[in-house]
């Protein structure tokens, strides 16, 4: 990427706090709007933005096949596997007030962790599917 | 307040009128995921405008706020939002995948390759 | 105080709509795609920050003015980026210009732009 | 590894912007996704004086006292042609030598040309811009160098620091 | 053994035959033993009902709810008993006469042919026996179902479109009007169990009774009623042995066993007598006698002649149980046994003929009485049954049926059976005397229709079993008591 | 006065979607697509402060940021055709 | 624990052994613990289908929020049967799948191939459960978007092709219902299929809830392929990997047709709207033109998949002119059809794809000698269609028994007719494979072919015996189906 | 306690009323470009147009999804399917009757639906007085969050979100799946004849 300087260099700063941004939107879904999708969603954006200005190929080192490939399980399995949880703890599924004690802290411990794996999922199904567009030939 | 009444509904019909009828017309698979697209977000509107209340706020608890807008449609959308999106992501692999099979993204040119096939 | 903060919230309000709705005009009345692109820099940049000014007076020095600051600097940061991008993919894309040469060629009205 | 601490600092003030609350729960996580945002960013190369030019200082800000200046100049300047009923534009594309040493300096100045309204960088390659003018004051206004050198001042030093 | 075990048994040992013979297909002389000893087991298990039937019982089994409320169920009634036991026997004979034809004629794919007649075996005995409409339509239809395999038999051209019109008439008026019919006589009945007296009774009236029992004896297309009959003259490209198993033990004998039963026990002909709306039948059934006895006529080709000839006898039966007495309704089931007998005799000389000279002609038959005297005997004694003459078991038929339609003055009826009388005369009677009478003549291009010049009789099997028939059929008419009793039973008498 | 000020935005939103439907190169419709996007940023901006719940710029900020990328890939593609080479044959594929 | 959770597990299980395959990546592996989830999905549908008979209709509120504020599991009879039509056949095709999919699918795409199909089952399944009406779309786009992919799999380029036209009508298809949902949302503030039902009766005669109907059934259609919205079917049967084939022709639609039950008679269950809008009239006529354009195109068809993708959109012309009925009689006539078409679509389809196991080919031409070549895969052929056609002793005749009752129930003595006739047009298209396959010789010079495998071989026949084990004894499905088309119907009777 | 002045609300619903129009033009728009670059971005503008909409809605939430995945995400990937297809439609096709038939009586049904509707707005229909209120009302209490869409997605209806992550990883092992990178030449009929043993 040597002749578009301007995009390179521009772009080398912005993805970190696009990043940063990410995360503060997955943990604040509470309070404002935004939540794990949202939050996937510009998390991947970071890694598309990466990809387009660095290559495809550079951008896979940094996040390869099979790391994506796993993290989209992943995020399913935390969200589903929250709901067995609650299963577990003697709850219906996805009942995450068993979680906890005190059943509000359980609503919102579990809201976390299935908002996490919505994240999760999300971003590493919009990374998996923009590499499969882009590194076509 | 009765002004809007059910403007917003009409104007989502002729919107949907037109994602559908470029889904169903046009002959260009591309074209026709846009159409998709164009029908879907209509949906969404018109979802997303039934639960608009009068001098209602956005669905965030506020301490000076009382009358809140309707959140249920807000979630309901933004599920089928992510199943919009997902379909777009299939249906564009396809028509790659069609494109290099067929090496044509036009209905009729495939059709005749079907036809020819078969 | 707060009267004093209105006024500035209005001025800068109105100056800000004023040019957005200016470099959206010059994006309707310019000749060519180069040309507009300048009266776009004055929506992006001008009309973002007095805009966005305006709205900070009325927000005072809370979270909402740290986030409008946000904004304004993300715009102001990725505004040129696109803005190059683009110019450049259009001068690559075969989309020549419209110039008036050192010789004083008058500029001409008529858009002759590659078709789509 | 100073990029990288810095990087986090600059993220973590960012972070207590964006969130403006102060729960022990929000600023653990805060601190997770700083350091993982860190780890990425690490991972991705980009964590260099390019993509995170702690060195500018406050000549930067200095500098974007000036631009801002210079912004608002050349959008009264665009936003009178534009309303003229005969709009009296004479676009041009020219080209001018960038003096800076450094890469980044060449950005910052080609950015600098494009934000403000009335010229837009085309093209960056060794050492020149090329330039498209939406009238000839705009032109004049950037020939004459001004720009360059307050861009070339303020990443000026640290071009030097490269070469050595 | 008990009559209920004895009936699973009925059902159940030419199922396991036809495994068997599937199994033993490899080995041609174990298969034929199975095949023998199945038919002979069958036949001691059905004619060990006899004793009960004959005794007033109606023996029972109900096996699977096949719907609810509508059980695969079996009830065995005189006629049923006559039909199982006609069809039982006769399979024993026809399988002695299978093995001489088969390999007489050097015959593919023996073991299917062989399974699915047992299989054809087991669906009669399943028609005969069922305690209700539906048992029987059943049957009915896995008996279209398996006897298809052995019309196509030869695989030829010839063959797949006869088996294509066998298929398509049978199991197109079965399911289009049949079963239409069995639907609705369910909701209007509420049940499909035979019962003496008919389910219908009382609860249809008026033009619905008509439309019934047109559905019911169209949509019984194994009867064979015009103009539903082409199946039967196209089926005759199958091997003789096929031909015999149609036209007298199974398929035309389930068509003519099913009409009756329904005219029986689904409207009971008193009700239907009652109701005036049956005497349509009887012209239907008429017209079918005389137009395909014309048709026979005609006929050069010996078992075309026999098919149209069956045309003709079948609507014998059904002219019988449409004329709605009971002494006609005797004279129908009566019927059903002696064409049985009297047909597969002539199908069996027709075979015999073949296999020997490969003659398959009317004309070609002069002078073949004196080559072969066993064949053409037991041709004009079936010939003689055929026309209802004395001493064989169709006079006994044809005189309860004639008799029937005086007492109900049906003239119509009666006129018909005296011109169709003439007609069957006409077109066996000059066949036997030409074989006996007529010297042989020289044929041309006989070589080039592999027709033998000098022959004897077909191989013994096939001799045994038409010597075998042809007493029975006058046998019958000496001794006819069982199928009298079961006859008089069937009629309440 | 807010109200004012997004009708002031409404009619530039108005003029820039007249360029995006003139075109009448597909640049001229990016370059209207990004004035489009920041007018959109601005509505939303002032929408919040006309209806008194200014919280939400968040998505002030999601639309800036998703402005540029859109932008950044569509240049990228009129340049390239593509989005960047594609992984060699060597290196471990997606599935 | 695990059983008060059943109905969660019953989802749950299923959906989280997708990403699992992803994970786990060897596709033998996969394929094994693929296995062991559908029978797990198997057996909880059982256990489910068992509490509901003993205590009733289940209601499960997920995250134990009471219904309609949360998402409710309501299992009565009809859904419990569904599940287990959708799991037992997903269980019974997974041993088939292994060598099938080997063979078809890319060796390194094996392991998506498996987690497509579990989503597919899981959505699938998750239609059939859920008590909600926007939840069911979720599920819906589940299994809509993952049978995409799997038919995309298909080796012919082709079905790339079917498997975006399906996608785009399938797409409009749930758009559709989800306009619809939202008409009735707005009207009514609920979207829990239970609380609809007491609430929509309040504002039943407004236009928007017409119009909500109307958008549900079309929405529903489009995805059930009901004439003439099948365009999008015959291709993506056609052309996609058999065992895909297999799995959505006994599944997929059955699904749809459970939601068009749902919507017309649950959650429009108290008021009158089906009838009184004409819907069931036109329905009717769709389904009845359905029936027979469809099957009369079948007989056309040289590729015998796409033969059988026309035959199901026939098909699903009876399951909808049951509906159209509004009895139940015609209920039971769809709900058993569901099941019954279910076993013998799965059978048939099998049994292609055994074939092109072993050939590639499923063209009528390429079918000659089929009969010898691969006996046991073609007699399967054989029975399920013989079933397809509707002869007695198979499934389906059980349901075909049940339409004709239901139009004759009502006097309509002539769509009794129509179905009886249609089914006819089934004769043509089944015969003219078995025709080809056993009596047209081997063409000279073909390789000599195997059987297909025993692991293909015995789910083959598990459906097949199926077809006539609940033919011959229809009582069990017959009876879950009645008191499932009663408790739907309710007071309505 | 803030109530909305009646001319802000006015306001708002004139902000309502002239999006909508910008929209539906975008819309129309569409069935004319020939240009399938030029569609992709108006289908942008379309998307950004819905985004305002939503926020004007109270729906801030959607817009910000919409937002990303409307304008963004679909975008992006349309672009890239341009880039491996055809940047233009072939031709200008004949005008459909049979399509325009259909969507007009789909149209005119829609038409006919909001007959009986309640207007945009009314607090008093059924929408907003019905299970909606316990998440408006109770949510704070029960679930913990203040915004009510993330506890209504979450708790009231977590399963849906549920599904729509299954959608999401569905959507992606399709992809996957389909344009996969390991490349292989399609089979040809040729090819699949030739039988391999298992
Ligand atoms: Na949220
Ligand atoms: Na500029």
């Amino acid at each position: 990427m040597k002749q578009r300087p301007v995009l390179r260099v521009s772009s080398k700063f912005l993805i970190a706090p696009i990043l940063l941004f990410a995360l503060y939107v997955q943990f604040h879904g509470d309070f404002g709007p935004g939540g794990g999708f949202q939050a996937g969603v510009i998390f991947a954006s970071a890694f598309i933005l990466y990809a387009i200005i660095f290559g495809v190929s550079n951008a896979r080192k940094v996040m390869p096949a099979w790391l994506t490939r796993i993290l989209l399980s992943t995020g399913v399995l935390i969200y589903g596997g929250t709901g067995l949880a609650c299963v577990l703890m003697g709850g219906a599924y996805l009942d995450y007030g068993v979680l906890l004690h005190d059943p509000v802290h359980g609503q919102e411990l579990g809201i976390m962790l299935i908002e996490f794996g919505v994240g999760t999922t999300v971003s590493s199904a919009m990374i998996t599917i923009f590499f499969n567009f882009a590194g076509q030939d | 307040m009765e002004f809007p009444g059910h403007f917003n509904y009409w104007i989502v019909i002729v919107m949907m009128m037109a994602g559908f009828y470029v889904v169903i017309s046009q002959g260009n698979l591309v074209k026709k995921v846009v159409g998709l697209n164009i029908f879907q977000v209509s949906v969404f509107v018109f979802y997303i405008s039934m639960g608009k209340v009068d001098g209602g706020t956005a669905p965030i608890i506020h301490p000076d706020w009382t009358t809140y807008t309707n959140p249920v449609p807000s979630v309901l959308i933004l599920t089928a939002i992510v199943v919009g999106v997902a379909t777009t992501a299939l249906a564009l692999a396809l028509v790659v995948r069609i494109r290099r099979a067929f090496g044509t993204i036009e209905d009729d040119e495939i059709e005749a390759q079907e036809e020819a096939q078969s | 105080m707060e009267i004093v903060l209105d006024i500035l919230s209005w001025l800068s309000l109105g100056l800000g709509c004023a040019l957005v709705i200016i470099g959206s005009l010059g994006l309707v009345r310019l000749p060519d795609m180069y040309t507009r692109m300048h009266a776009a820099g004055i929506t992006d940049t001008l009309g973002t920050m007095m805009v966005m000014l305006g709205l900070a007076f009325q927000a005072g020095l809370t979270l909402v003015t740290v986030k409008l600051a946000f904004i304004v600097l993300f715009v102001l940061y990725t505004s040129p980026v696109a803005t190059h991008a683009l110019a450049r993919a259009a001068l690559r894309g075969g989309l020549k210009p419209l110039t008036v040469g050192d010789d004083n060629v008058p500029v001409t009205r008529k858009e002759k732009e590659p078709a789509e | 590894m100073v990029h990288a601490l810095s990087l986090g600092g600059v993220l973590a003030v960012l972070w207590l912007l964006l969130s403006g609350y102060f729960k022990i729960l929000l600023l653990t996580l805060g601190v997770a996704s700083v350091a993982l945002t860190v780890l990425v960013a690490r991972r991705m190369d980009i964590v260099d004086h390019e993509g995170h030019p702690i060195h500018l200082g406050w000549r930067a800000v200095t500098y974007w006292l000036w631009l801002l200046k210079e912004i608002a100049k050349s959008a009264r300047d665009v936003a009178k042609i534009v309303v003229q009923r005969e709009m009296p534009i004479a676009p041009s594309v020219f080209r001018v030598k960038a003096t800076q040493k450094s890469e980044l300096g060449n950005v910052i100045y080609a950015n600098s040309i494009t934000l403000t309204p009335g010229t837009v960088t085309l093209e960056v390659e060794d050492g020149y811009l090329t330039v498209h003018a939406i009238d000839r004051g705009c032109r004049e206004g950037l020939e004459n160098g001004d720009m360059d050198r307050r861009v070339t001042h303020m990443a000026g030093e640290f071009a030097e620091e490269e070469k050595a | 053994m008990s009559a209920e075990a004895a009936i699973v048994g009925a059902l159940l040992v030419p199922l396991g035959g036809m495994v068997l013979i599937a199994l033993t297909g490899w080995r041609p002389n174990v298969r034929e033993g199975v095949t023998l000893v199945t038919s002979l087991v069958t036949f001691l298990l059905v004619a060990s009902i006899f004793p009960s039937v004959a005794a007033g019982a109606r023996p029972e089994v109900a096996l699977f709810e096949m719907l609810p409320g509508l059980a695969l169920a079996f009830r065995v009634e005189p006629l049923g008993m006559a039909f199982a036991g006609i069809a039982s026997f006769l399979w024993i004979i026809t399988s002695i006469y299978s093995i001489g034809y088969m390999r007489g004629h050097h015959e593919e794919n023996q073991t299917r042919f062989y399974a699915f007649f047992a299989m054809a075996i087991f669906s009669a005995i399943g028609v005969a026996f069922s305690a209700n409409m539906l048992t029987l339509f059943a049957f009915y239809e896995v008996l279209s179902v398996c006897t298809y395999p052995l019309v196509t038999h030869q695989g030829t051209d010839e063959a797949k479109r006869a088996g294509r019109i066998y298929l398509g008439i049978l199991i197109g008026t079965s399911i289009a009007f049949q079963l239409l019919a069995i639907g609705w006589t369910y909701i209007v009945a509420g049940t499909l169990d035979f019962q003496d007296g008919g389910i219908l009774a009382g609860k249809a009236e008026g033009p619905l009774v008509g439309v019934l029992l047109a559905l019911y004896v169209f949509g019984i297309g194994k009867a064979a009623l015009m103009p539903f009959h082409r199946w039967l003259p196209a089926a005759m490209v199958a091997p003789t042995p096929v031909s015999a198993l149609l036209h007298a033990v199974a398929v035309v004998k389930a068509g003519v066993f099913s009409v009756v039963k329904v005219i029986v026990y689904i409207f009971g002909y008193d009700y239907l007598a009652q109701q005036m709306s049956g005497g349509w039948l009887v012209y239907v059934a008429g017209f079918t006698i005389i137009a395909a006895s014309i048709i026979a006529l005609r006929q050069d080709n010996l078992k075309l002649r026999l098919a149209y000839s069956t045309i003709s006898q079948l609507s014998y039966v059904v002219i019988a149980a449409a004329i709605l007495a009971p002494m006609s309704v005797m004279g129908a089931a009566l019927h059903i046994v002696a064409h049985a007998f009297g047909k597969i005799t002539l199908f069996f000389a027709a075979g015999a003929i073949l296999v020997a000279s490969h003659k398959t002609q009317v004309s070609q038959l002069d002078g073949i009485g004196r080559r072969m005297p066993w064949t053409m005997a037991a041709f004009a004694i079936g010939s003689l049954s055929m026309i209802g003459l004395p001493p064989t078991v169709g006079f006994i038929s044809k005189w309860y049926i004639l008799q029937g339609a005086v007492q109900a003055h049906q003239m119509v009826a009666v006129a018909v059976i005296v011109v169709s009388t003439l007609l069957n005369a006409g077109y066996f009677l000059p066949i036997v005397y030409s074989a006996f009478f007529r010297p042989e003549k020289a044929l041309a291009g006989a070589a080039q229709h592999h027709i033998k010049v000098d022959h004897g009789e077909a191989p013994f099997t096939s001799v045994f079993a038409l010597t075998a028939t042809a007493a029975a059929t006058v046998a019958l008419f000496l001794f006819p008591d069982a199928p009298l009793s079961l006859a008089r039973l069937l009629v309440g008498g | 006065m807010f109200a004012a000020a997004a009708a002031g935005v409404l009619v530039a939103m108005a003029l820039a979607l007249t360029r995006a439907c003139l075109g009448p190169s597909v640049f001229d419709r990016i370059l209207a697509v990004n004035s489009f996007s920041t007018l959109t940023i601005l509505l939303i901006a002032i929408h919040g402060f006309l209806t008194e719940r200014p919280e939400f710029l968040d998505i002030c900020l999601v639309y800036a940021l998703i402005n540029f990328i859109s932008t950044i890939a569509v240049t990228k593609y009129i340049e390239n055709r593509g989005f960047g080479p594609a992984p060699k044959e060597e290196e471990p594929g997606e599935v | 624990m695990i059983s008060s959770n059943l109905p969660a597990l019953q989802i749950v299980i299923p959906l989280l052994s997708a990403p699992i395959c992803v994970i786990l990546r060897d596709r033998r592996i996969v394929w094994a613990f693929a296995q062991l989830i559908t029978l797990f999905a198997f057996g909880c549908a059982v256990a489910l289908t068992v509490q509901v008979l003993q205590t009733g209709p289940i209601s499960y509120e997920i995250g134990n929020w009471q219904a309609p504020w949360g998402i409710e599991y309501r299992i009565d009879l009809l859904n419990a049967f569904m599940l287990i039509i959708v799991s037992a056949i997903g269980a019974i095709t997974m041993p088939y799948a292994r060598v099938s999919v080997a063979k078809e699918i890319p060796q390194e795409r094996i392991y998506l191939f498996y987690t497509m199909y579990l989503l597919s089952m899981t959505g699938l399944l998750g239609i059939a459960i859920t008590g909600d009406a926007f939840n069911l779309f979720v599920f819906l786009e589940i299994s809509a978007l993952s049978s995409y992919v799997l038919i995309s799999l298909g080796e012919d380029r082709r079905a790339l092709t079917a498997a975006y036209r399906y996608l785009v009508m399938g797409t409009l298809g749930a758009t559709f219902y989800i306009i619809g949902v939202g008409l009735m949302y707005m009207m009514t503030g609920t979207l829990n299929m239970a609380d609809l039902v007491g609430r929509l009766p309040g504002v039943a005669h407004t236009t928007t809830i017409l119009a909500a109907l109307a958008f549900i059934t079309c929405g529903v259609s489009l995805k059930l392929a009901l004439f003439p919205l099948h365009l999008w079917l015959p291709n993506a049967y056609a052309f996609a990997p058999s065992v895909v084939t297999v799995f959505l022709a006994a599944t997929a639609t059955k699904v749809s047709v459970y939601v068009l039950l749902r919507v017309f008679f649950t959650i429009f269950g108290g008021v009158d709207l089906f009838i009184d809008s004409h819907l069931a009239d036109i329905l009717m006529a769709l389904a009845l033109v359905g029936m027979f354009t469809m099957s009369a195109v079948a007989i056309y068809q040289k590729n015998l998949k796409r033969m059988l993708a026309f035959s199901s959109v026939a098909q699903i012309g009876y399951m909808v002119l049951g509906i159209s009925f509004v009895s139940v009689l015609g209920l039971t006539g769809t709900i058993i059809h569901l099941f019954n078409h279910a076993l013998m679509k799965g059978a048939l389809f099998m049994a292609l794809g055994c074939i092109v196991f072993r050939t590639g080919s499923v063209d009528i031409k390429d079918m000659a000698g089929m009969g010898r070549r691969m006996p046991v895969t073609m007699a399967a052929f054989v029975v399920a269609g013989l079933s397809m056609i509707g002869v007695p002793l198979t499934v389906g005749f059980v349901s075909k028994w049940y339409l004709v009752l239901a139009a004759l129930e009502q006097d309509a003595w002539w769509i009794a007719l129509l179905v009886l006739l249609s089914s006819l047009l089934a004769v043509v298209y089944i015969w003219r494979v078995i025709e080809v396959a056993y009596f047209r010789p081997v063409p000279e010079g073909a390789p000599p072919i195997k059987e297909a495998p025993l692991s293909m071989l015995l789910p083959m026949w598990l459906l097949t015996g199926g077809a006539v084990f609940f033919g011959v004894h229809s009582t069990l499905t017959v009876d879950i189906a009645r008191a499932a088309a009663t408790f739907l119907l309710g007071d309505r009777q | 306690m803030i109530t909305l002045g009646n001319d802000v609300i006015l306001a708002s619903d004139i902000l309502n009323v002239v999006l909508l129009v910008l929209m539906l033009i975008t819309a129309l728009s569409l069935i004319f470009l020939r240009n399938l670059f030029a569609i992709i971005m108006m289908s942008g503008i379309f998307s950004l147009t819905a985004a305002v909409l939503y926020v004007v809605w109270d729906s801030v939430d959607v817009s910000f999804t919409e937002a990303s995945v409307g304008a963004g995400i679909s975008t992006v990937l349309m672009l890239a399917t341009l880039a491996l297809t055809a940047p233009e439609e072939k031709r200008i096709r004949q005008r459909h009757w049979a399509s325009l038939a259909v969507v007009t009586v789909t149209g005119a049904l829609l038409g006919y639906a909001t007959i009986d509707m309640p207007r945009y707005g009314d607090p008093e229909a059924p929408v907003n007085k019905h299970v909606a209120p316990r998440y408006i009302y109770e949510s704070g209490k029960e679930v913990g969050p203040p915004n009510m869409v993330t506890s209504t997605l979450a708790a009231y209806r977590g399963y849906d979100t549920l599904g729509e992550t299954t959608v999401i990883f569905t959507a992606a092992a399709g992809v996957i799946t389909i344009i996969g990178a390991a490349r292989r030449r399609r089979r040809t009929s040729a090819d699949v004849s030739k039988v391999r043993e298992v």
